[in-house]
């Protein structure tokens, strides 16, 4: 699996460490009910078949974190952006 | 100098030390020559947010090259500077001692600076055959019509990682961490010898 | 050496006569010649036997000529190198190859377990699911290894493998898999573009049918032909033609596995070369040329050595030269199969008999056959066979059955696509009525197929169909691609009628002739409800042997179809996985074996180290010094003790480089810090460090170290050494994912310092006379962090920290003055004793102080079990803190840290002991927590612990045992604060 | 027909002509009192227990496909018990137990054979790890020995003790432990659950819940609509997707974990090893292929295969280990779709939906728990009770914090 870095090029997966959802937001802690947002933010996933946006450092790279769109049944990938300049998670 | 011609380039040599300056491998000319010196001067520039672009130009009006925000080495007479990741640049010189002072000095508040001098062995590799060694190792495209002087990558050969660039036709450039040297050397030695290796080790300020 | 040789022609052929090759076979000796396979050098000397079945262990011989054979698997080499199931059919010969046959005791003529074809009829698929079940302790003791030592086919060498690999990587626009008539046009239409070509032949020899056509391509004979478009690619700068390459599997993102047999051909590899290579190609887009695999017809008796593949005849007489037999028949339901015997009848191999399943076959076949005195049986089929090797056949005709004698019978059911690579992504293949073959369904990603892989068949067709294909890949990528021209060659239509199983003919009829699955076995699985293609492979085995059922799957999955009924594409196949041909081990792992493993981390003191008798451990990555034994101790407890008392007593120095070192600087790092660290950072003074607890997200400590602050704006952290990676990655989420805002620049420089501790109560004293600069207690207190130099002008970054409990500091300067500083400390301590101490003394120490280490940061502890509770700031937000907060993180039940030593103080305690009250029965509900870590320690002159026991710190002063049955130890311990010297720290404030 | 050597040489007498189908192919009724979805060796063996402890027949297992067709049909076959924690350890002994007496309870060779686990330690410190948990396996009354460097020698002289990168000194072993043919346990449970009038319908999607009110009463398939008094998820890989249907959002990623077989060879490896420097674990069928397996490919995937990383780090830790095998050649490697928990431990409970059961997060590890899982979850659904063994498995305790982390990485799934 290659994955585009906006910033390397496309690498192997090797290079990479990864982390999963990347469409999750951390809750704020301060907010009612902080625990059950935390619980659901470190816990739950909706695991899709199919399109899936999730984080991957370029460990052996660049050190970016990326948000990489790919689908998870078939391992194409349509794009990888930084998460510095991703804006609002997606 | 020990000249290697058993089966085996590496039989004999601990694991754990820098196999020794010499000719390992395939006989006749050495088809990769690889010398190891430490590079005097190595800094590492990280642009704080926002300042990638301005770093990029001052450090290219600093050292006399064209300098960008890309995966790519500006090598100029006495400096180059290579792009390891979005506003982080390797800067490498012959001359300046204080090189981090000077940095620091020339980009202020815009970037972060820290001594590098002492983190890399640099492996100066030269031969036709270097790509084809180096692809022993790496994932990437080093073809040479691709992969052309001045372009620059920071990746993984067998399981170490590495920023090199190519320097000019011929020659290549490997900065690998320090604490790695002897495994890093190990793996070119085992991969270089159908070509013929020699080896070069540098002692410049070593130990 | 045996010169007979009786099955060679004289004429024709690629091989070299000019080059004989010696080989062996079960010791016997034999002349082949370049140019000739295992396969082909055997059946040129007469010799049919050459294997045991899998499962009845009868007799077989070479059925194939290509990686499809089921039958010739032999044991290649010896000692060492010795490589069993290797297939006679791709084995190119070289001189003083040495093969044996395998699977048989105590010889291939007479092997004992051929007896099991007695028991055949009660062996059929799935007969140990339904018995070896009594009585219960049989199975392991009796039944199981007599089925382990019959099963199974070659023997693994005995020692380890003495040749090298290695792996590379190769990028291409193109990349054509197969070199035949397809694939070599393929690899010009889009070379001759200027695309950069990869075009790779498992053989060693390019062309692919070609090299066995009789014919003339382009007004050249078809082997010639080849070999002028393989010259013209390889003269091409932007192609690359790598023969005896396999492609054996499709990865994501156009990564495609392929396997170099660089030195398979020599007695043994050239100096300096690998053995095989393993290669990544990474291909823009790709071309399968992969040709087809001819299938046979399933018959009784049809796994007698002499029955071959049709097309395995023609490649034998025209490829090699070889004559298979000397009295040829084929069994055939299509016309190709006529021409290619006709064909090697032409070259001089006696063809007296053709059957044919059909009753009506195009005139120009049967009348070409006749013209030659070849007898031909239409509407015929062969129901039995005769000899040990082929003597005789049994066939049925509209008037009856007869006997005719041969020793060879070639066989052919018409041709399946290589589809294997097409599937590697799931894709299911589609079954084409018109050639009664399966084709390419869905390719992987940038994967098209050409020529026979994708079912045309004709030989001009296929040279056709490649260039257009190779032109198609080349444009798709924007190359312009200038007009080929291709050979006309009239294709002969492809007459087929699908047959695929002689019904109620004698003896046992092989579908799957490596794992023994016969038709009846399928008949079996069909009684028995195993009737989808996956449960039949897995309830018969059927296409599970080293082919991988090249030659059985479709015939299979045909013979299930007929008995249910459905049709062949409702029945569907199995998937086909990679490898596309079997991968040796050695290749895959490359260079990365025994020392090469993984790459190993020097510290900068390790030659010092050396130097000073260092025996090395490893840990991580890193190697460190364990311990520096002197002459007369006489064991490592000896030499840690001493090396903690003199450091306790004196002083001492370790390496401590392996720890991570991040430099953090910014406006924004305390605040930065406070978010990762329970504690706060923020305020923390200029000159001063801080000894912090990083959790996860879900309340679970992380990682330790200690951070200082050099200047306002600029911090370091140290990580634990086995932690630094992973800590570097998670400030790097929090600063790109989580903050960005954050204006915080993080840099390892891990590898830019070499560290070095120096502790005891006359550490100050020997740092006195190495640093520059004033180190007295007012200058650089507890705590202290201070940049200045030592050795007269290097640059060093001091910090008063100590792991050990007494007076100590680390110091840390440029890494290539690592060793130096290390001997200048040496230097400045010897009139105080100094010692270098190793990571085991280091451990004896903190374990003493009551430090956590590794062992404690399981993973599976809060920072409330460790002591940490108050340390956790509750004026902010920290990352875990409120995960942290959940009952099952805050209950008070929970094992936590302390200290414990042996009541009988002579008694040596265990890390990994577990805790139960005393008097309590040692049960799972008893357990109460276990030992993390122990130590001697010679200040107490008795064994120490730490460990987590449930209210651990509520009880100290009380005694439970430390149970430790898998080292059959059990000790009465006592529990105590973890700190075991010092507690106060005046030592460390001296 | 009953399994023995006499059926087998009556019918070997008869031409194999008498053979009856192993399970019937069922069609599905319209109501059943508990369906399963997912004809796993799971969701079999649930079946079997709740026909045979608890006299519930009225009994569907839904498989998408055929039986055996997902992680049942393609795992390493390792079972053991082996573990660390309280949560776990009891539930994998009790399966252990399960094991033992498998064969004769379904009649049917499942080849349970126990030739025991060996996991090599490389370091003080995984010494330390394995002692821990040697002596906890001993606290739950489990078999457990810790071995010195000598003895792990002579048990498989021809791992690398000389030249290794990370020297062996020592081992864990479990000699209960082993393997069982995988297939055969699903075809074993499913002919026993059949005989006891369970039907097992295959090709058979589940594609939806039927709803009444808050409650689940039923599923939508492929093969029509079924109502059911209770619904039973079993389907391992496809968890999140299955329950995703009725609105839950699980713990779980689904990731890929690949295995590898040799080409058949005579006996070179007698039980089963496992690599403490790398990811590497092996050992051999009774058919003579080397099975083996590594580390997860570590991203989300339901594509069933990975890709070479994987794959050379296995091999590159197989050569580190048993240098001899350089010649041995990977005959086929495939990938299975688990349900990695956000613990590493599995989950047998009630859902918040009321009338569905979900039994899920077996990582790589839920071969070995084919008997205890049928048994604990059949358990729950008689008697409304979590099993003794299984009540650590909770849906709730990454809310509670009650976690059953073994390996300690928190909630990574890619790291367990
Ligand atoms: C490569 C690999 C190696 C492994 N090695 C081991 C090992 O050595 N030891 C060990 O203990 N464990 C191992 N495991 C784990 C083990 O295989 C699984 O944990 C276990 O098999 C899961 O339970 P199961 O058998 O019920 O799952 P499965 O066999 O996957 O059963 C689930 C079934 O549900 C079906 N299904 C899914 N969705 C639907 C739907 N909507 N409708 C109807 N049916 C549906 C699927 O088709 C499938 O048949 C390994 C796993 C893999 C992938
Ligand atoms: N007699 C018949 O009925 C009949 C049927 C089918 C094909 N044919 C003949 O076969 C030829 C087909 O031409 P083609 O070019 O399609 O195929 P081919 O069989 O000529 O060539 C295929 C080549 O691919 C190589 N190969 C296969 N898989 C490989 C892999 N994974 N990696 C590397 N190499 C691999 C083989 O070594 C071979 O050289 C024509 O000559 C055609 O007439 C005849
Ligand atoms: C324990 C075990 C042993 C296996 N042995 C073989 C084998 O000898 N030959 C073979 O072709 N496949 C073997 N397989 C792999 C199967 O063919 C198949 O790849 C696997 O069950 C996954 O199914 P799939 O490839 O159809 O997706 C084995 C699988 C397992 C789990
Ligand atoms: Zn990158």
């Amino acid at each position: 699996m290659r994955i585009p870095c906006p910033y390397c090029g496309e690498r192997d997966a090797h290079e990479f460490a990864y982390l999963g959802d990347a469409t999750l937001t951390r809750p704020d802690p301060a907010a009612a009910e902080a625990e059950q947002a935390f619980h659901d933010y470190v816990y739950l996933r909706d695991n899709p078949a199919g399109a899936h946006e999730e984080w991957w450092y370029h460990a052996n790279g660049c050190r970016q974190w990326l948000r990489v769109a790919r689908d998870t049944r078939t391992h194409a990938i349509s794009g990888a952006v930084a998460a510095r300049v991703a804006g609002e998670p997606a | 100098m020990a000249d290697h011609s058993s089966h085996d380039p590496l039989a004999g040599i601990p694991f754990d030390r820098v196999p020794p300056s010499g000719a390992y491998g395939a006989g006749g000319a050495a088809g990769v020559t690889v010398a190891t010196t430490d590079t005097p001067f190595i800094a590492l520039v990280v642009a704080r947010n926002g300042f990638a672009a301005s770093v990029a130009g001052r450090l290219g009006r600093a050292f006399g090259v064209e300098v960008a925000d890309q995966a790519r080495a500006a090598i100029g007479a006495a400096s180059t500077v290579v792009g390891t990741g979005p506003g982080r640049f390797l800067v490498l010189s012959k001359t300046e001692p204080d090189l981090a002072g000077t940095l620091r000095a020339l980009l202020g508040v815009e970037a972060a600076i820290t001594e590098q001098d002492d983190a890399y062995v640099t492996f100066d590799l030269a031969g036709d055959k270097v790509p084809d060694l180096i692809a022993k190792g790496a994932l990437i495209d080093l073809d040479p019509r691709v992969f052309l002087p001045g372009h620059a990558a920071t990746t993984v050969i067998a399981h170490i990682g590495v920023t090199l660039w190519r320097v000019h036709e011929s020659g290549w450039r490997l900065l690998v961490a320090r604490s790695l040297e002897a495994s890093f050397t190990r793996f070119l030695v085992a991969s270089g010898a159908e070509f013929g290796l020699r080896l070069e080790n540098g002692t410049a300020g070593r130990g | 050496m045996s010169t007979s040789n009786r099955n060679r022609l004289t004429a024709g052929g690629l091989i070299d006569r000019a080059r004989p090759l010696g080989f062996s076979f079960d010791g016997t000796r034999y002349r082949g010649y370049e140019g000739d396979t295992l396969a082909s050098a055997l059946l040129a000397n007469g010799v049919r036997l050459v294997g045991r079945s899998f499962k009845y262990h009868r007799p077989r011989g070479i059925f194939s000529a290509g990686a499809e054979e089921p039958n010739a698997l032999v044991e290649l080499r010896s000692g060492a190198r010795r490589e069993p199931n290797s297939r006679a059919t791709v084995t190119e010969l070289y001189d003083g190859l040495e093969a044996a046959s395998q699977n048989r005791w105590p010889s291939l003529a007479v092997d004992a377990l051929s007896l099991n074809r007695f028991l055949q009829p009660f062996l059929g698929a799935g007969f140990y699911y339904k018995t070896f079940m009594w009585p219960a302790a049989f199975w392991e003791k009796l039944y199981e290894p007599i089925i382990r030592r019959a099963a199974g086919l070659g023997r693994a060498a005995e020692e380890a493998d003495p040749d090298h690999y290695e792996k590379a990587t190769a990028f291409c626009d193109v990349l054509v898999i197969g070199a035949g008539p397809a694939g070599l046009m393929a690899a010009l239409a889009a070379g001759r573009a200027g695309a950069r070509v990869i075009l790779a032949d498992e053989d060693f020899l390019p062309g692919g049918g070609l090299n066995a056509e009789a014919g003339d391509v382009g007004r050249k004979p078809a082997p010639a032909f080849a070999a002028e478009m393989v010259a013209e690619l390889m003269s091409l700068p932007t192609v690359r033609v790598m023969t005896r390459t396999s492609v054996f599997g499709v990865y994501d993102s156009g990564t495609y596995g392929a396997l170099e047999r660089v030195s398979d051909h020599l007695p043994e590899p050239a100096p300096f070369q690998p053995r095989q290579r393993l290669w990544r190609i990474i291909a823009r887009r790709a071309v399968l040329a992969a040709g087809a695999t001819e299938r046979p017809i399933v018959f009784g008796g049809n796994d007698r050595p002499g029955v071959m593949l049709a097309g395995a005849v023609g490649t034998y007489v025209q490829r090699h030269a070889v004559l298979p037999g000397q009295k040829i028949a084929l069994f055939a339901n299509n016309d190709g199969a006529w021409r290619e015997m006709l064909a090697a009848h032409a070259a001089g191999a006696p063809v007296e008999t053709i059957i044919d399943v059909r009753t009506e076959v195009a005139a120009d076949l049967t009348q070409a056959a006749r013209a030659e005195g070849i007898r031909v049986l239409t509407g015929a089929q062969v129901i039995a066979t005769a000899g040990k090797t082929l003597t005789g056949l049994t066939v049925a005709t509209a008037s009856g059955t007869e006997r005719i004698a041969a020793d060879t019978l070639a066989v052919s059911g018409g041709w399946s696509p290589s589809v294997h690579l097409t599937c590697h992504h799931g894709g299911k293949p589609r079954w084409e009525e018109a050639i009664a073959a399966f084709v390419p369904g869905t390719c992987p990603p940038g994967l098209s197929v050409a020529g026979a892989a994708k079912g045309v068949f004709g030989l001009g067709a296929c040279l056709k169909d490649g260039a257009a294909i190779g032109a198609e890949a080349a444009q798709a990528l924007g190359f312009t691609v200038p007009a080929l021209d291709v050979p006309d060659v009239a294709d002969a239509p492809f007459a087929l009628t699908p047959f695929w199983h002689v019904e109620g003919s004698k003896g046992a009829a092989f579908v799957d002739l490596q794992n023994d699955v016969t038709a009846k076995d399928v008949g079996i699985a069909h009684k028995e409800g195993f009737r989808s293609v996956e449960l039949l492979k897995r309830y018969t085995t059927l296409g599970m042997a080293t082919d991988q059922g090249r030659t059985s799957n479709v015939t299979g999955l045909a013979i299930m179809a007929s008995l249910t009924g459905a049709s062949i594409p409702e029945t569907g196949t199995t998937i086909f996985r990679p490898p596309y041909t079997p991968v040796s081990m050695g290749a895959l792992a490359g260079h990365h074996r025994g020392k090469d493993f993984r790459p190993v981390r020097l510290t900068p003191t390790h030659e010092w180290a050396r130097a000073q008798g260092a025996v090395f451990i490893e840990t991580g990555a890193w190697l460190r010094a364990q311990y520096f034994p002197r002459n007369g101790e006489k064991d490592w407890l000896e030499t840690v003790s001493r090396e903690v008392t003199s450091v306790r007593a004196g002083v001492g120095l370790i390496d401590v480089s392996t720890f991570g070192k991040i430099d953090l600087q910014g406006r924004d790092v305390g605040a930065f810090l406070d978010r990762v660290y329970i504690n706060g950072f923020a305020a923390l003074a200029v000159g001063k460090a801080r000894y912090g607890v990083m959790l996860r997200e879900d309340g679970m400590v992380m990682d330790d170290g200690t951070t200082a602050r050099l200047a306002p704006e600029h911090y370091v952290m140290t990580t634990t050494t086995a932690n630094a990676a992973k800590v570097y990655q998670h400030l790097e989420f929090c600063l790109q994912v989580l903050w960005p805002e954050l204006d915080v620049a993080l840099s390892s420089v891990s590898e830019q310092w070499a560290q070095i501790a120096l502790a005891g109560p006359r550490a100050r004293d020997v740092l006195a006379r190495v640093a520059d600069g004033d180190v007295s207690n007012a200058a650089l207190p507890f705590m202290g962090a201070i940049e200045g130099t030592v050795m007269g002008g290097v640059k060093a970054r001091l910090f008063r920290l100590s792991f050990s409990g007494e007076l100590g500091y680390e110091i840390a300067v440029p890494a290539r003055f690592g060793a130096a500083l290390a001997q200048a400390l040496m230097q400045a301590g010897e009139e105080f004793g100094i010692t270098p101490y190793g990571i085991e003394a280091l451990g004896v120490m903190r374990i003493e102080k009551g430090h956590v280490s590794g062992n404690e940061l399981s993973g599976q502890t809060t920072a409330g079990d460790l002591g940490f509770g108050r340390m956790a700031s509750t004026k902010k937000d920290y990352i875990g803190r409120t995960l942290a907060a959940r009952p099952g993180l805050t209950d008070p039940d929970r094992p936590a840290f302390v200290g414990f030593r042996p009541v009988d103080p002579s008694r040596r305690l265990r890390a990994g002991a577990h805790f139960l009250p005393l008097g309590a029965a040692p049960t799972m509900a008893n357990d109460q927590g276990y030992m993390t870590s122990v130590a001697y320690s010679p200040h107490l002159g008795h064994w120490i612990g730490l460990g987590l026991i449930t209210r651990g710190p509520e009880r100290l002063g009380e005694r439970v045992r430390a149970y430790d049955p898998v080292r059959g130890e059990e000790i009465e311990v006592e529990i105590c604060a973890p700190g075991f010297i010092d507690p106060e720290g005046v030592r460390l404030r001296g | 027909m009953r399994y023995s050597f006499l059926s087998l040489l009556a019918n070997g007498l008869s031409g194999q002509s008498r053979w009856t189908p192993a399970w019937r192919d069922a069609a599905p009724k319209p109501a059943y009192d508990v369906i399963i979805v997912g004809g796993g060796g799971h969701g079999l063996a649930t079946a079997y227990y709740l026909a045979k402890v608890h006299g519930i027949r009225n009994v569907a297992v839904l498989e998408k496909g055929v039986i055996g067709s997902g992680n049942a049909g393609r795992n390493t076959t390792i079972i053991r018990s082996n573990y660390l924690l309280p949560g776990n350890e009891p539930f994998y002994e009790w399966s252990m137990k399960l094991w033992e007496g498998l064969e004769q309870e379904l009649n049917y060779n499942a080849m349970v054979s126990q030739r025991g686990i060996l996991n090599l330690f490389h370091s003080d410190a995984q010494r330390d790890a394995y002692a821990r948990r040697g002596n906890a396996m001993r606290l739950a009354g489990v078999d457990s020995q810790l071995l010195d460097k000598a003895r792990v020698k002579a048990m498989y002289p021809f791992l690398d003790f000389d030249n290794a990168r990370f020297p062996i000194q020592g081992g864990l072993l479990q000699a209960r432990a082993g393997t069982a043919r995988h297939d055969a346990v699903v075809w074993g449970y499913a002919r026993a659950a059949d005989r006891l009038g369970v039907d097992i319908v295959q090709n058979c999607e589940v594609t939806g819940f039927i709803r009444e009110g808050d409650a689940i009463v039923g599923v939508e398939t492929t093969r029509g609509a079924v109502r059911a008094g209770k619904v039973a998820v079993a389907v391992a890989g496809s968890s999140s997707r299955v329950a995703g249907m009725a609105g839950l959002r699980l713990p779980i990623e689904s990731h890929v974990l690949q295995a590898f077989v040799s080409e058949g060879l005579k006996p070179v490896v007698d039980g089963v090893i496992t690599f403490g420097a790398g990811h590497f674990y092996i050992s051999q069928s009774d058919k003579g292929g080397l099975v083996f397996g590594g580390d997860i490919d570590g991203y989300n995937s339901y594509a069933q295969r990975g890709n070479l990383p994987v794959i050379e780090d296995v091999c590159e830790g197989g050569m580190a280990l048993m240098p001899r095998i350089g010649r041995l050649r990977l005959l086929r490697h495939w990938g299975g779709i688990m349900d990695m928990s956000m613990d590493g431990s599995p989950i047998i409970d009630r859902t918040p939906v009321p009338g569905l059961f979900l039994n899920a997060g077996w990582c790589y590890g839920g071969f070995k728990a084919t008997p205890a899982s049928g048994w604990c979850f059949a358990h729950l659904l008689a008697k409304g009770e979590p099993h003794e063994t299984a009540g650590a498995f909770r849906l709730d305790r990454f809310r509670t914090g009650h976690l059953i982390d073994e390996k300690g990485v928190g909630a990574q799934p890619n790291l367990h």
